[in-house]
């Protein structure tokens, strides 16, 4: 039974598994407005309920978890800043960027994790961004539309953002350090990032089996990603505007480097 | 012409020799991607073969599917098909009409029992016990059950009667439904397409007359030599898909340049279907040739896959109502987790006077 | 020039080249004949035409007018024939390269040799005699 | 200094649940927005070790820096986060135990000077020393700062308000006997006065001189000062001890006492900690504006020679110059140094990543005070002694006499050659006559 035999039945049974998740669905999703019904197979689930349900699941979480952190008191600060308002302000917006570049000081010992970490996001924003079927996306959403990356240089650039992300969790089993701050929350963000780029390359090769259960799996996994998003560690990604913002912000009232 | 009379004799007698009869099986194996080896042995059967009787059920349907099998302006190999069957009952094409024809549909039924090919097009309207499309008076559902239940094989011709096809588009008021959700004991083949490809139905036919078999079929019940591959994977303007050369628009510098239409909504990548390789109208040229994105007429419930125009990449839209019935209930959870703990956070002043 | 033409261009015809001289070397030996359907391989125009040119042309040329015109041409190499058959339309619907001492569909058909038996005699001077006594 | 509080008792056993209850609560009382978003942002890199000096000279990996508050990130989660419900219906944050918090003492105490060096490694922006000095509250109120010697002062510190339980007369006995030797005028307890010099007790007991420094340099400038010995101790030991009300004791006396004089300007003495209380976060206790400005003493001194008010002479020699992490790196003081040892003509040879980027002596934020955590101290000194000697300077003038002990101990113990010196003492050594 070879994989693409494989995968095509995965796609014969996950049209039964479909049918009860999509009655069950319907009956419990009456409030939500009525969603039209995607015809019976995986990729029809994968980009119909699927994809509204992710989206819900992400928007929901991440209003929860940000209201559940903003909205605690703030403490009030009395103490004379050294910065004006837009002195402090433009501190936090500075630090946003500053921080991804650390000081040269610190290179010699963190070189390979910010060398590996700064391939892979750049790699994965490249894809996401480049990729011509991700903007076409981001168009239908937004209506924004740019010129695409062509498609063998976004493949490379998967292969690369692949290889670091392997070399990362090496390092994060390897490394005392990793492994001792490490939680299986790390690892599922870890796995719920690396099969969307991994069934992306297999997408593009569109070798492996039909281009319909590449695509599922594709979405597939990118639901996975977007589910998980709110509640594990991959919320850093809107989380890290807010620190390292409150860090520039609180830094600059002290005149402190940042 | 009697029924014993072989299809050889009948061919010699009008004066087609056995030479074109082998041409016609070179032809044929071709098309059906068999070895050429297979072509002797193919014209051999046919010579042999008896001329099998078909039997043409039109229900919730357009027509589409018979003109584009019997339009051909010039004659084609295919059309010598239609000399080695004999199409007993078809409501367009017999003189017969109204009682005369339904008479003769019921001697065929008896003359040729179990022997007969059941050939449909149009999709069967299940809802409120069929009562939505009547033949005679007679739902299409109980003619279906009645006819096909002596039938050697069920040919569901065109998308409609093979997946349901328009009919079947949302809302689906007539709950029509494809043959293959009605009969389940009797061998189907599905030659979906709106309208299907001409050469696939003469392939299956002659596969059949020749061999006494349908041709291999894929998990859709499709015969697989003609919708194994995909319009994507035979599509001439591939290279152009692979090297991120997309038309913008329909009459951009990418479109006359002949570049892919997958941004324009082309729904080659999941649609089986022969066009790419047999093209239409003799050859011509097919949809994607012709500057305009494949619809995936072939693919079941291809009405509702998203707009003909929205590209494959494009997941249905989300509902923006939806979102903001989300996003509320995500800030109403986050404002009572928030409380709580503020709630907390207060609790633990009990030192007086120090600030929170 | 498609991508896939651009590359591999010769590489195509060097392998259909070599599969005609396996087909030979079977015809030599266990008198076997074989043939290849063109059509059913992804080959461009200019990738027939090199082989067309590779293969050359021998000393026969036969034309068939039966549902459609077929022509049949020896190649430069005895034993390979190169066939080409076309509907009423003119449109070609197959086109092989057959190993064999002659083309299948050269021979005549041994029905249509049986027919041949029967209707021959009446075509001799004694016949038509007869047919015009009888008229 | 109110005597009748209960005083914390160093406890023998670990914390009993309540203590542990009391603990989190305690961690979790003065938290806001910022400190959420810290503990909701760690993605678990670990390149907060690579900048902690104790992870890089031990290699140990508990020094991680976030690590050290992972239990009080587990009752953040419980208590406060906004998936609280979760953790606790599915148990993925169990309640922190007694035996675990107080093993938890070494990690939040002795291995950890707050000298902010982590956070400013860390790529998601989170204030790692702020989070470990909260951590610190919450382990005080479970009665587990450390017992030797820390807890001791702080503990005197609460009753008497210094951590040497110095009375007020034995203060103002102490700084008169240091007038007379020094043959300084000294101002005490007057009524009004401009500037308000505050007192360290490490001053007060092992660098008398720098008193004298200050005496010196303000009547140099014929400014109107006075020392406030119902203002004491700007050391507040509370703070690095975690003890919040005696923190806000002690802090609320020095203000109390600058606001009685009419102080405009109140002057931080060569310390750390001290300036980061009484600068940023006298205000917060106090509820408003502090009515005077805080100034560390480097920043005074600055400003007065830049002004002219402070006439130096050229001191015509050559040194290196360590920061004090909470003034320079946490405080945004750094150019203040630099600018006095210009003008008196020093010619500065930098340490290697001097300045924002400093390494910490190793003594800071209480650590000193700790005796079992003198290997430690050791280690965080060999970076301090590499760099001074690769500078091969002969001193190091620093401008905190938490640093100077910890650098002097250290040197001590390796037969150090080179001297640690008070860059405010240089100043009065050479004012112009």
């Amino acid at each position: 039974m070879t994989l693409s035999g494989i995968l095509q039945s995965l796609d014969q049974d996950a049209v039964a598994l479909y049918g009860y998740a999509r009655d069950a669905a319907a009956q419990s999703a009456t409030s939500i407005q009525a969603i039209r019904p995607e015809s019976s197979t995986l990729l029809g689930f994968a980009r119909g309920i699927g994809l509204q349900a992710a989206v819900l699941i992400m928007v929901a979480g991440l209003c929860w978890r940000l209201a559940g952190i903003l909205l605690l008191r703030r403490r009030p600060q009395h103490a004379l800043s050294r910065a004006s308002w837009l002195g402090r302000v433009g501190g936090g917006a500075a630090m946003i960027f500053t921080r991804s570049f650390p000081r040269r000081t610190f290179l010699p010992r963190i070189g390979v994790s910010v060398g590996l970490s700064t391939v892979f996001h750049v790699g994965f924003f490249a894809i996401l961004l480049g990729g011509a079927p991700h903007i076409l996306i981001i168009h239908q959403l937004t209506g924004l539309i740019w010129p695409d990356l062509p498609k063998g240089v976004v493949v490379m650039i998967s292969g690369l953002t692949l290889a670091a992300m392997l070399a990362l969790l090496a390092r994060r089993i390897a490394h005392p350090v990793m492994r001792l701050l490490s939680t299986p929350d790390d690892y599922l963000s870890w796995l719920a990032v690396f099969l969307p780029v991994l069934t992306g390359i297999l997408l593009s090769g569109e070798t492996i089996a039909s281009y319909e259960s590449l695509l599922a799996l594709h979405i597939l996994s990118v639901e996975l990603m977007m589910i998980w998003l709110p509640f594990g560690k991959l919320m850093h990604g809107v989380l890290v505007f807010a620190s390292r913002g409150a860090m520039g912000f609180n830094f600059a009232r002290k005149g402190a480097a940042t | 012409m009697t029924a014993e009379e072989t299809l050889g004799d009948m061919l010699a007698r009008r004066g087609f020799s056995r030479r074109s009869l082998l041409k016609f099986a070179i032809a044929m194996t071709s098309s059906l991607a068999l070895p050429p080896s297979a072509a002797p042995a193919m014209a051999a059967n046919l010579a042999k073969s008896k001329r099998r009787s078909v039997i043409w059920l039109s229900f919730q349907e357009c027509t589409g599917c018979l003109e584009t099998l019997l339009r051909s302006a010039s004659p084609t190999i295919e059309s010598l098909m239609f000399d080695f069957i004999s199409l007993d009952y078809q409501e367009s094409l017999m003189a017969a009409a109204g009682a005369a024809a339904e008479r003769t549909l019921r001697e065929v039924v008896a003359a040729n029992k179990g022997e007969y090919l059941l050939a449909i097009d149009g999709s069967i309207p299940a809802k409120d016990g069929g009562v939505y499309s009547l033949t005679g008076g007679r739902s299409n559902l109980d003619m279906l059950s009645e006819i096909a239940a002596d039938a050697k094989a069920v040919l569901a011709i065109g998308t409609c009667a093979a997946y349901g096809g328009i009919p079947k588009a949302y809302p689906n008021p007539t709950g029509a439904v494809g043959v293959e959700d009605l009969v389940s004991n009797k061998p189907i083949v599905n030659i979906p397409g709106c309208p299907p490809v001409p050469e696939v139905l003469s392939g299956v036919l002659v596969h059949f007359v020749s061999f006494g078999t349908l041709p291999e079929l894929d998990d859709r019940k499709r015969p697989l030599a003609y919708f194994g591959t995909t319009i994507h994977d035979q599509c001439y303007r591939r290279p152009f898909y692979d090297q991120g050369k997309f038309a913008k628009s329909f009459d951009d510098e990418g479109a006359r340049q002949g570049w892919c239409l997958f941004e324009l909504g082309c729904k080659g990548p999941i649609t089986h279907n022969a066009c790419g390789s047999l093209k239409w109208n003799g050859g011509t040229s097919f949809p994607i040739e012709s500057g305009h994105g494949c619809l995936g007429c072939s693919e079941p419930d291809f009405w509702d896959k998203g707009g003909f125009y929205t590209s494959l990449a494009g997941g249905s839209e989300v509902g923006w109502r939806n979102a903001g019935v989300a996003a509320a209930i995500g800030v109403a959870g986050g404002a009572a987790a928030a409380l709580s703990a503020r709630s907390k956070v207060k609790a633990d002043k009990a030192e007086p006077g120090i600030e929170p | 020039m498609t991508a896939l033409a651009a590359f591999g261009e010769d590489g195509l015809v060097d392998a259909l080249l070599m599969q005609i001289a396996g087909l030979l070397g079977r015809l030599a030996e266990h008198d076997e004949e074989g043939s290849i359907d063109l059509r059913g391989l992804p080959l461009s125009a200019s990738c027939i035409a090199d082989l067309e040119k590779r293969l050359g042309r021998g000393e026969v040329t036969a034309v068939i007018e039966a549902a459609g015109r077929s022509t049949i041409h020896e190649t430069s190499f005895p034993g390979v024939w190169w066939i080409s058959h076309a509907d009423e339309s003119g449109r070609m619907i197959a086109n092989l390269i057959e190993v064999a001492l002659v083309p299948m569909i050269l021979r005549a058909d041994p029905a249509d040799i049986i027919l041949s038996q029967r209707r021959l005699p009446g075509c001799t001077h004694v016949a038509a005699h007869a047919r015009a006594r009888a008229a | 200094m109110n005597a009748e509080a209960k005083p914390p008792q160093p406890p023998a056993r670990a914390p009993d649940v309540a203590e542990v209850a009391t603990a989190m609560r305690g961690f979790v009382s003065d938290f806001g927005p910022t400190a959420a978003l810290a503990l909701e942002s760690c993605v678990h890199c670990g390149r907060c070790a690579e900048a902690c000096q104790f992870y890089v000279q031990t290699g140990e990996a508990k020094y991680t820096p976030i690590h050290k508050i992972e239990p009080f990130k587990q009752a953040y989660e419980r208590e406060v986060s906004p998936f609280a419900f979760a953790y606790r219906w599915f148990g993925l944050a169990p309640k922190v135990t007694g035996p675990e918090l107080q093993s938890w003492q070494e990690m939040v105490y002795d291995s950890c000077n707050m000298c902010g060096r982590c956070s400013l490694i860390c790529p998601m922006g989170i204030d790692i020393a702020d989070l470990v000095e909260q951590a610190r509250h919450g382990m005080f109120e479970a009665g587990l700062a450390p017992a030797d010697y820390l807890g001791a002062l702080a503990e005197k510190e609460h009753l008497t308000g210094s951590p040497f339980g110095l009375t007020i007369t034995k203060f103002q006995d102490m700084l008169h006997a240091i007038g007379i030797e020094h043959g300084v005028v000294m101002h005490v307890d007057e009524a009004r006065a401009d500037i308000v010099p505050t007192v360290s007790s490490i001053d007060l007991k092992t660098y008398p001189a720098s008193m004298a420094a200050i005496a010196k340099i303000l009547n140099h400038m014929g400014a109107s000062w006075t020392f406030r010995t119902d203002g004491f101790d700007a050391d507040n030991v509370s703070l690095t001890a975690g003890d919040r009300q005696g923190q806000r004791t002690t802090t609320m006396g020095i203000v109390n006492a600058a606001i009685a004089c009419g102080a405009t300007t109140l002057l931080m003495p060569e310390c750390g900690h001290s300036f980061t209380e009484m600068r940023w976060e006298a205000a917060n206790e106090m509820g408003h504006a502090l009515p005077f400005s805080v100034l560390q003493i480097t920043e005074f001194l600055a400003e007065a020679i830049t002004d002219g008010r402070i006439r130096v002479n050229k001191a015509q020699q050559k040194a290196t110059y360590h920061d004090a992490c909470q003034v320079s790196r946490r405080g945004g003081a750094t150019a203040a140094p630099r600018v006095i040892l210009k003008a008196l003509g020093v010619d500065l040879h930098e340490l290697e990543d001097a300045g924002d980027a400093n390494w910490c002596c190793g003594g800071g934020g209480g650590v000193a005070l700790i005796n079992r955590a003198a290997p430690l101290r050791a280690k965080a000194f060999e970076i301090k002694q590499r760099q001074v000697e690769a500078t091969g300077m002969e001193t190091v003038f620093t401008s905190c006499s938490g640093c100077r002990q910890t650098l002097e101990h250290g040197g001590k113990a390796t037969q150090w050659s080179t001297t640690v010196a008070s860059l405010l003492e240089l100043v009065a050594d050479n004012l112009a006559s």
